[in-house]
């Protein structure tokens, strides 16, 4: 036995929860979907198939204000950023769902970054699972899966009459609106299959080619745009600087990514990673061989939508095959 | 905010060689403009760079206005050539984008043209009275 | 293309170059991806259709000093007389491929459209105007049609505040991800005006009026520098029209100075000439 | 973090009077990096400089604003100021207090105050961005070269070498003396041209200072004042002027004769020649273009078609001191200068653009300078005036003024200054020639501004009856020999037909052949005739945008001789002046560029007025600009238009401007 | 070659001087250059109404331009005078408010837009070729344009205001000699042989007695008045000046139109007071 919400209650429940909290969902705006602040739920979009941003710019959004500092009669202040609201995002995907997770890893592994964990704490996921896999989709090799509940509090999976409700977490449960609710004996649907690559021994692959002149080829064609960085849900380098914006100083931390010029640029201007072969190089080595070591697991989700937007096709899964496949010398 | 009690806030980029020293004129001649215009000394109309002009408009100025020797008169021979090219293609650039061309005013007075500056300020302040304050979405939160 | 393929062949077996830059096919099977191709044996993996509408030339201003050779569109080969020009790219350098071309499609990844883009609509360049070695049949250079400026026609037609709103909500969605610039012929500066720290004109706050900022002065700096091939808009995540921005300024150009970029390698740009007596509507 | 200092100038009353300085002061303390203010009565006073130097010491101020009248008044006498004070001098910034704001605010002190507190706020932003400059010395090259040997060329080549200093004097022709030679006699003294100015010419021959190189032209100009670097072109005279004595032998003898240019067609010269008798140097060239063995040669080298031209080596066989030179080639001599002046001079309009005087067809309707010719006992007749047409002597003489001067219909809408006094010379010199003649002289106006010139010019017509008609001539026709000139006299208000035997146009005066080219070479500017274009019209007439290249003569616009003359000593003062220094100093606000941004894309060498910036090649073979800072003015043009941001103007740096937009708003 | 036109006769065209409409009509059909003559047409006021009225010598000129202009072609006219008029009156409505003060007179829209040509500037022998069947071989013409074609220079534009050439280069394209002298564009005495006939007569007789002085056989004219004034008074010459020049004046379009050949008749010869016959004969052109 399951719970099922019909397609027209859930409108009705998330219109609760708009009023409750901030209800964050995806949002169609020119011919792209986001995340969204909703007032209106009509506004919602139900039939994507994944934002064009993930759902990772709501706890590490593309610029935010850390503290501010003023000059008050001859002092000078710090003003803490403002604090966030409530929020409950909609229509998150499991791939996205794991993405956060693994910002998780570096933000909340103490000393956690507080600002990171007040917007974690103040947010609530309902996630949508996926009905169909995309060219692009590779989510199952990455250790997540188009139904995967863990990594939301309440999770969605679309059936005929309605969605099969999952409560995952006491907080997802806390939401639940029992007066919508009906029993049902619908079974979801099988998860499409998509396409796969394997990650075994990946790290030592990467090891092994460290050197290898397929970089440098692979970086010919690369520009060195920040997009795959930007769209990623897992990645999270990041700049701080202060910024005086018409007197009123802010300390900001806005998006950074591994390819942009500056990037691990030292005082004097030397860069360890000059030249576009190391730096494509540290984008996967960060992925595949920095990150697991770290932490345990690749920082991909296999969302692909790198693979989908970058300019240049450079696909990671053909990436992960390629150093597999090279033969450079054993790793250490 | 009513038009009338609207103070324009605008920046002004004077060469050195003429238009600052005609403004230098307007002064020693007494001859009175209002007093909103900030006026930046430059060597030459062709040392401003259309950076400067979104700039002081991002930060909130009202009116940019560029003034320079008149043709021909350039103590750089031909500085001014390049400023009329630059800042005509740049004018339309910044209409295109939803900035009132009107705002930005590229003007020539020589050294000697006290009156015809404080004449170009006093209209231009006006003109921007007329144009009232500039959407919060130019000047940013 | 299998012109394309032979000559590729001869330029590398006679090391005339050590490197022929081209269009292979895409891991989705149906779209193109740029190619660099070491050996003679790797030649059968070049392609060329109408999926190929990267602009490769960017690729030069990576291989300065070494023998590249390199396959364009009559679009793209504009752009190598703007970099001949501007002295960014050494003529014996470089052996210029040129394919003959009606048009190229929109395309995505994994899919591709049948209409062509609309570059290509009202494009009427359809031999390069630079090359060594060319590929197909020139056509029957129709008189050049009057260029087509709708699309900004219809901005211009909207009210200041109208186009000020329509930008901003535009510049809204911009997350700065530099594609627009990385993917660009014409944008090569060792530091971008963008990046810079002091003077800082662009906040590292991601907000309309900063991006407004990016986006105009970057559209500025390639007046009279732009061959229009929509590389930037078609790599923008977010779907801004930049295009509109470029076309605006070709169209400006032409009618105030008579001048289109990269028709010749000689012709200084617009801004790096005038005319004593030319009226241009300022100061006047 | 700077410590800056801000003085504010009550000016008496010009400021303070007006702006509250108190609260001024009150909010300059609070602006950022301010650590000392304070105000004077009079800032540029001994008393109020001396308060600015100790506050500066006392409270080791690293920096200064000053709020006072315009830095164009007192810039540098403030900068002395802050110099004096061991600081250096470009650590200061002055906020225009007076003539931008209480000098045009006067009817608003509240207003004028809150501005003032802006302007201050707008240099200090502006001057916590300065560095320290430090002005670059170069070495001068002390030798001058002159282009032009016209009477202003050879003036100040003479001055100049007088005054010590070596020249070298460039001229096209094969003689010095330029115009000023073709003449007969001079107004309004009537003294004989040559007569005044062979002296001259000798003595530039002569002048142990004065390397003459005639036959000869200026190809290019590098380098900057102090240290230009030109490359001359010295034509093969085919004569080696070493053991040439000038005897004469080889012009008398030469058998091929061709139209001579000095006597304007007039008369003939042979294909080895001197110009006139009077030439400096005295010793011929070979025209290249007629001397019949070149002829002969060429036409044995390219193995050309039909009958050979005739052989003939007639001045190398004669000549005693076997001076004749075939191998001679064209060649380019590169010597350094540290000055230069321009006196390129001026030709004639041609006339043939009037139709409606014959457009060239009538052989009787000649020039002035012609008529010179005509008029010159050493000129092609022996000063015998007669008709190039028949021989005649022309008893009916008409003369009309402002032949390609004051027409806008010939784009020529300047006057040409000289016509209407020769015209008087010319009727005086007729009538004296010949009592005979009788002399019409149609004019617009009579401009006789000058010594002495009036009552010369009313000599031609009351003791010479030249008769003045106020008027243009419509036509002139020829009908059986007589050239009939159709004209109105506008104070009488009537037609007039006069046929005449000879028709002298007053052909204006403009510049001479390929001076726009020169002017571009030498990268000085020049207006739409092509005249060259001073610093100031009134306050620097004999200097032009370039440091170190002057101008002299009729290259600017028409002159007569004494304002030419004059001009040749002014320009070489200049010279003289400028020689006079042992080192040149430059203005250190000049432009930078940062190797490390710089594409090498050239936009700023290209629209450089200055020639300021060369493209030089990095290690990485990267093509990079630099700017040679003795040339750079310091405009910023190549600032504003570098996109990378490699180009600053020190002075004006991007940081600069930026910092003084951005404090209107914080 | 193909181009089409809107023609604008003038008056004396179908009077004094039809000859000149009809070889006109006659060399342009030829050459495949349509004139459509222009519908309802009036005088353009010629020499007299500027002597008279201002407005009205614009007035008058101008409404044939207005009604051209509906027609969307040039407007070409054979006739120096008519030329004159035309130019000067679409000249003057250049001034807005003249213009406004036009079209308030006529009631009619205009936006003096047409284009004004002479028939020697649709003839340019640089431009197109004639299909030449009798040259003109050793015939010397002294080309005579009059005062009006190229004056004022700044509003009819047309040649060299003193020593113009279109003409002598039709000629010379046909074969023919044309001769330089100095009378091409002096006043002949235009419209005042009814109240200064003695100043006419001078005038003009100091004009043929250059063209003889020229060694020319006959005048090549492209006004119908100045043809009156030269054709019509040789006589009074003799009679006054004892000068019996016997010189034809024919108009260009009849010289362009015997070396196309068309016969004498065709192009109207007969009309002149002194026969051109004769002395073309002799030359065998007719």
């Amino acid at each position: 036995m399951t719970q099922v919400i019909s397609k027209s209650d859930l409108m009705v429940w998330l219109g609760r929860l708009s009023e409750s909290h901030t209800l964050i969902a995806p949002v169609n705006d020119a011919e792209i979907t986001l995340f969204r602040r909703v007032s209106n739920v009509e506004d919602i979009a139900l039939d994507f198939t994944n934002t064009t941003l993930s759902a990772k710019e709501w706890f590490f959004p593309p610029t935010e204000t850390l503290f501010s500092v003023e000059r008050k009669d001859g002092q000078v202040e710090l003003v803490p950023a403002e604090k966030m609201e409530e929020s409950v995002i909609f229509g998150v995907r499991p791939c996205d769902a794991l993405g956060i997770a693994l910002l998780d890893r570096p933000f909340l592994n103490e000393p956690a970054d507080a600002i990171y964990r007040r917007h974690r704490d103040k947010t609530i996921l309902i996630g949508l699972s996926c009905r169909e896999a995309h060219p692009e989709c590779f989510c199952t090799s990455m250790g997540t899966a188009p139904d995967d509940p863990s990594n939301v509090d309440v999770l969605l999976t679309e059936v005929a009459d309605g969605y099969i409700v999952q409560a995952v977490t006491e907080k997802g449960k806390a939401i639940l609106p029992q007066d919508l609710l009906k029993e049902s004996d619908v079974t979801p649907p099988s998860p499409p299959s998509l396409s796969t690559v394997s990650v075994e021994g990946i790290e030592d692959a990467m090891l092994r080619n460290f050197d290898s002149i397929y970089w440098e080829r692979l970086a010919d064609r690369c520009l060195h745009c920040n997009l795959c960085a930007y769209v990623c849900p897992a990645c999270y380098c990041f700049d701080v600087r202060d910024y005086n914006d018409k007197g009123k100083i802010q300390r900001v931390r806005s998006w950074e990514s591994c390819q942009s010029p500056g990037f691990t640029t030292i005082a004097g201007g030397y860069d360890r990673r000059a030249g576009k072969g190391p730096h494509l190089r540290q984008r996967f080595s960060h992925k595949l061989l920095y990150f697991p070591r770290e932490f345990g697991s690749a920082a991909c989700t296999g969302c692909g939508r790198c693979v989908k937007v970058c300019p240049v096709n450079i696909d990671i899964r053909e990436v992960i095959a390629d150093v597999q496949n090279l033969g450079g010398k054993s790793g250490q | 905010m009513a038009v009338e009690d609207f103070q324009p806030r605008m920046v002004g980029f004077l060469c050195n060689w003429c238009s600052y020293a005609g403004a230098d004129m307007a002064g020693t001649s007494r001859m009175s403009y209002p007093p909103n215009i900030r006026i930046i000394r430059v060597p030459c109309s062709g040392r401003v760079d259309p950076l400067l002009i979104v700039k002081a408009f991002q930060q909130g100025a009202d009116g940019v206005l560029v003034a320079g020797c008149h043709p021909g008169d350039c103590h750089y021979v031909e500085g001014n050539y390049y400023a009329r090219r630059r800042l005509a293609l740049f004018r339309l650039l910044l209409e295109f984008i939803g900035i009132d061309p009107r705002r930005l005013c590229v003007e020539w007075v020589s050294a000697v043209e006290g009156k015809r500056f404080s004449q170009v300020v006093t209209s231009f302040t006006e003109e921007l009275v007329r144009l009232g304050p500039r959407s919060e979405v130019q000047v940013g939160a | 293309m299998q012109q394309i393929r032979d000559k590729a062949k001869e330029l590398l077996t006679s090391q005339a170059v050590d490197c022929v830059i081209g269009y292979g096919r895409a891991t989705d099977g149906v779209t193109s991806r740029p190619l660099f191709v070491y050996e003679p044996e790797q030649v059968e993996e070049l392609i060329f259709d109408k999926t190929c509408t990267h602009n490769l030339t960017k690729y030069l201003l990576n291989r300065r000093g070494k023998k590249t050779g390199i396959v364009v569109k009559p679009c793209d080969s504009r752009a190598i007389n703007v970099l001949l020009n501007e002295e960014e790219i050494k003529r014996d350098e470089v052996y210029i491929i040129g394919v003959v071309c009606d048009g190229v499609v929109e395309t995505r990844w994994n899919q591709v459209g049948e209409e062509k883009q609309a570059r290509c609509q009202y494009c009427h360049q359809h031999t390069p105007v630079v090359y060594d070695f060319l590929v197909g049949e020139p056509p029957e250079e129709s008189p050049p049609a009057p260029e087509d400026y709708a699309a900004v026609a219809e901005i211009e037609a909207k009210s200041l505040s109208e186009r000020e709103a329509f930008w901003t909500e535009h510049f809204d969605r911009c997350c700065r991800c530099y594609a627009c610039r990385q993917v660009c012929p014409g944008c090569y500066c060792t530091e971008c005006f963008v990046d810079r720290l002091d003077p800082l004109w662009v906040g590292i706050r991601i907000a309309p009026e900063e991006n407004r900022i990016w986006h105009t002065i970057r559209a500025f700096h390639l007046a009279g520098r732009c061959a229009g091939c929509n590389e930037c808009e078609r790599v923008c995540p977010m779907n801004i029209p930049l295009s509109l921005l470029n076309r605006k300024l070709v169209k400006e150009v032409d009618e105030l100075f008579g001048f289109q970029a990269g028709l010749n390698e000689e012709e200084m740009q617009p801004l790096g000439t005038f005319k004593k007596e030319e009226k241009l509507g300022i100061g006047e | 973090m700077a410590r800056i200092g801000v003085f504010i100038c009550h000016c008496g009353t010009n400021i303070g009077g007006v702006v509250d300085i108190p609260r001024v002061l009150e909010a300059a303390k609070e602006m950022p990096q301010v650590v000392f203010v304070d105000g004077n009565k009079y800032t540029c006073s001994e008393p109020g400089q001396a308060s600015v130097r100790e506050a500066i010491i006392e409270n080791q101020l690293d920096k200064v604003v000053i709020g006072s009248c315009s830095p164009r008044m007192h810039e540098r006498t403030f900068r002395n100021t802050v110099a004096s004070a061991g600081l250096n001098p470009y650590l200061l910034e002055i906020a225009n207090l007076r003539e931008h704001c209480s000098w045009v605010h006067g009817y608003d002190k509240e207003e004028a105050t809150a501005k003032a507190i802006e302007l201050i706020k707008m240099a200090v932003a502006k001057v916590s961005r300065h560095e320290a400059l430090f002005p670059k010395e170069a070495g001068i090259t002390k030798r001058a070269l002159v282009i032009g040997g016209g009477v202003a060329g050879s003036q100040a080549a003479l001055d100049i070498a007088n005054a010590g200093y070596e020249v070298v004097l460039v001229e096209r022709e094969p003689t010095i003396g330029g115009r000023m030679a073709q003449l007969d006699k001079t107004f309004p003294t009537l003294d004989c041209s040559a007569c005044i100015l062979a002296p001259k010419m000798v003595d530039v021959g002569q002048h142990p200072n004065i390397t003459l190189r005639t036959y000869a032209e200026v190809r290019k100009v590098g380098g900057f004042v102090g240290n230009f670097e030109v490359e001359i072109l010295q034509r093969a005279k085919m004569v080696d002027h070493t053991k040439c004595t000038g005897c004469g032998t080889c012009w008398d003898k030469c058998p091929e004769k061709v139209d001579s240019e000095f006597d304007l067609g007039l008369g003939k010269r042979t294909a080895i020649y001197i110009p006139f008798p009077q030439a400096v140097p005295p010793k011929p060239v070979i025209d290249t273009d007629h001397c019949r063995h070149i002829k002969y040669r060429q036409f044995m080298e390219e193995g050309g078609e039909g009958k050979p031209p005739p052989k003939c080596l007639i001045c190398e066989k004669l000549c005693p001191a076997e001076a004749i030179d075939w191998s001679q080639q064209d060649e380019i001599i590169t010597e350094k200068f540290g000055a230069i002046v321009v006196a390129t001079g001026f030709k004639t309009f041609d006339y043939t653009a009037y139709e409606e005087f014959g457009g060239g067809r009538y052989p009787d309707v000649i020039t002035s300078l012609q008529l010179e010719r005509l008029m010159n006992a050493a000129g092609p007749t022996d000063g015998e005036v007669v008709r190039p047409s028949d021989g005649a002597h022309p008893k009916t003489v008409v003369f009309i003024s402002c032949v390609g001067s004051r027409d806008e219909r010939k784009q020529r809408s300047y006057c040409s200054k000289v016509c209407c006094m020769y015209m008087a010379k010319h009727a005086i010199m007729l009538k004296e020639h010949d009592p005979d003649v009788q002399c019409y002289i149609f004019y617009i106006d009579i401009r006789a501004g000058g010594k002495d010139f009036d009552e010369f010019a009313r000599r031609a017509q009351e003791e010479y009856g030249a008769l003045y008609l106020r008027g243009r001539v419509s036509k002139i026709y020829q009908d059986c020999k007589k050239l009939i000139v159709l004209g109105e006299d506008t104070l009488m208000g009537r037609p007039v037909e006069i046929p005449a035997d000879l028709v002298v146009l007053a052909t204006g005066i403009e510049p001479s052949d390929g001076a726009a080219e020169l002017a571009q070479t030498i990268n000085i500017s020049y207006d739409t005739h092509n005249f060259f274009v001073e610093a100031h019209v009134k306050l620097r007439p004999v200097e032009t945008q370039m440091d170190g290249i002057f101008l002299a003569g009729c290259c600017v616009g028409p002159r007569d001789i004494p304002e030419s003359v004059a001009q040749g000593s002014a320009a070489a003062s200049k010279v003289t002046d400028l020689f006079s220094q042992e080192r040149l100093v430059t203005d250190p606000m000049v432009a930078v560029i940062d190797a490390m941004k710089c594409t090498g894309c050239m936009l700023c060498a290209t629209i450089c007025p200055f020639n300021a910036i060369d493209s030089q090649t990095t290690r990485d073979g990267r093509i990079m600009a630099v700017v040679n800072e003795s040339l750079c003015k310091g405009c910023g043009l190549c600032t504003a238009a570098c996109r990378p941001g490699a180009a600053n103007l020190r002075g004006f740096t991007q940081q600069q401007l930026l910092a003084e937009v951005t404090s209107l708003w914080q | 070659m193909g181009s089409v036109y809107s023609y604008y006769p003038g008056c004396t065209q179908l009077s004094s001087a039809k000859e000149f409409d009809v070889s006109a009509r006659l060399v342009c059909r030829k050459l495949g250059i349509d004139l459509r003559e222009l519908e309802d047409w009036t005088c353009c006021g010629a020499s007299a109404a500027h002597t008279i009225d201002e407005l009205l010598s614009i007035v008058l000129p101008a409404r044939n331009l207005q009604i051209a202009e509906q027609e969307g072609l040039p407007l070409a006219t054979a006739c120096a005078m008519c030329y004159s008029r035309l130019k000067i009156a679409a000249h003057e409505l250049g001034d807005a408010a003249k213009l406004d003060q036009f079209k308030e007179i006529i009631g009619r829209d205009f936006h003096n837009t047409v284009q004004v040509v002479h028939l020697l500037e649709i003839l340019d022998s640089e431009k197109m070729s004639f299909p030449v069947e009798k040259p003109l071989q050793d015939l010397k013409i002294a080309c005579y344009y009059g005062c009006l074609l190229t004056r004022p220079r700044n509003i009819v534009g047309f040649d060299d205001e003193e020593n113009p050439h279109k003409m002598d280069k039709l000629m010379s394209s046909l074969g023919a000699e044309s001769v330089e002298w100095g009378f091409k564009t002096e006043c002949c005495g235009a419209s005042l042989p009814f109240s200064r006939p003695d100043v006419v007569l001078k005038l003009s007789h100091r004009i043929l007695y250059h063209v003889r002085q020229a060694g020319a056989d006959c005048v090549a004219v492209a006004c119908p008045m100045c043809h009156s004034n030269l054709d019509t008074r040789q006589n009074e010459m003799k009679a006054k000046y004892k000068d019996d020049f016997e010189l034809p004046v024919l108009y260009f379009t009849q010289l362009l139109g015997l070396a196309l050949g068309f016969s004498a008749h065709e192009l109207g010869l007969e009309k002149h007071f002194v026969d051109p016959r004769p002395m073309l004969k002799s030359k065998e052109l007719a």
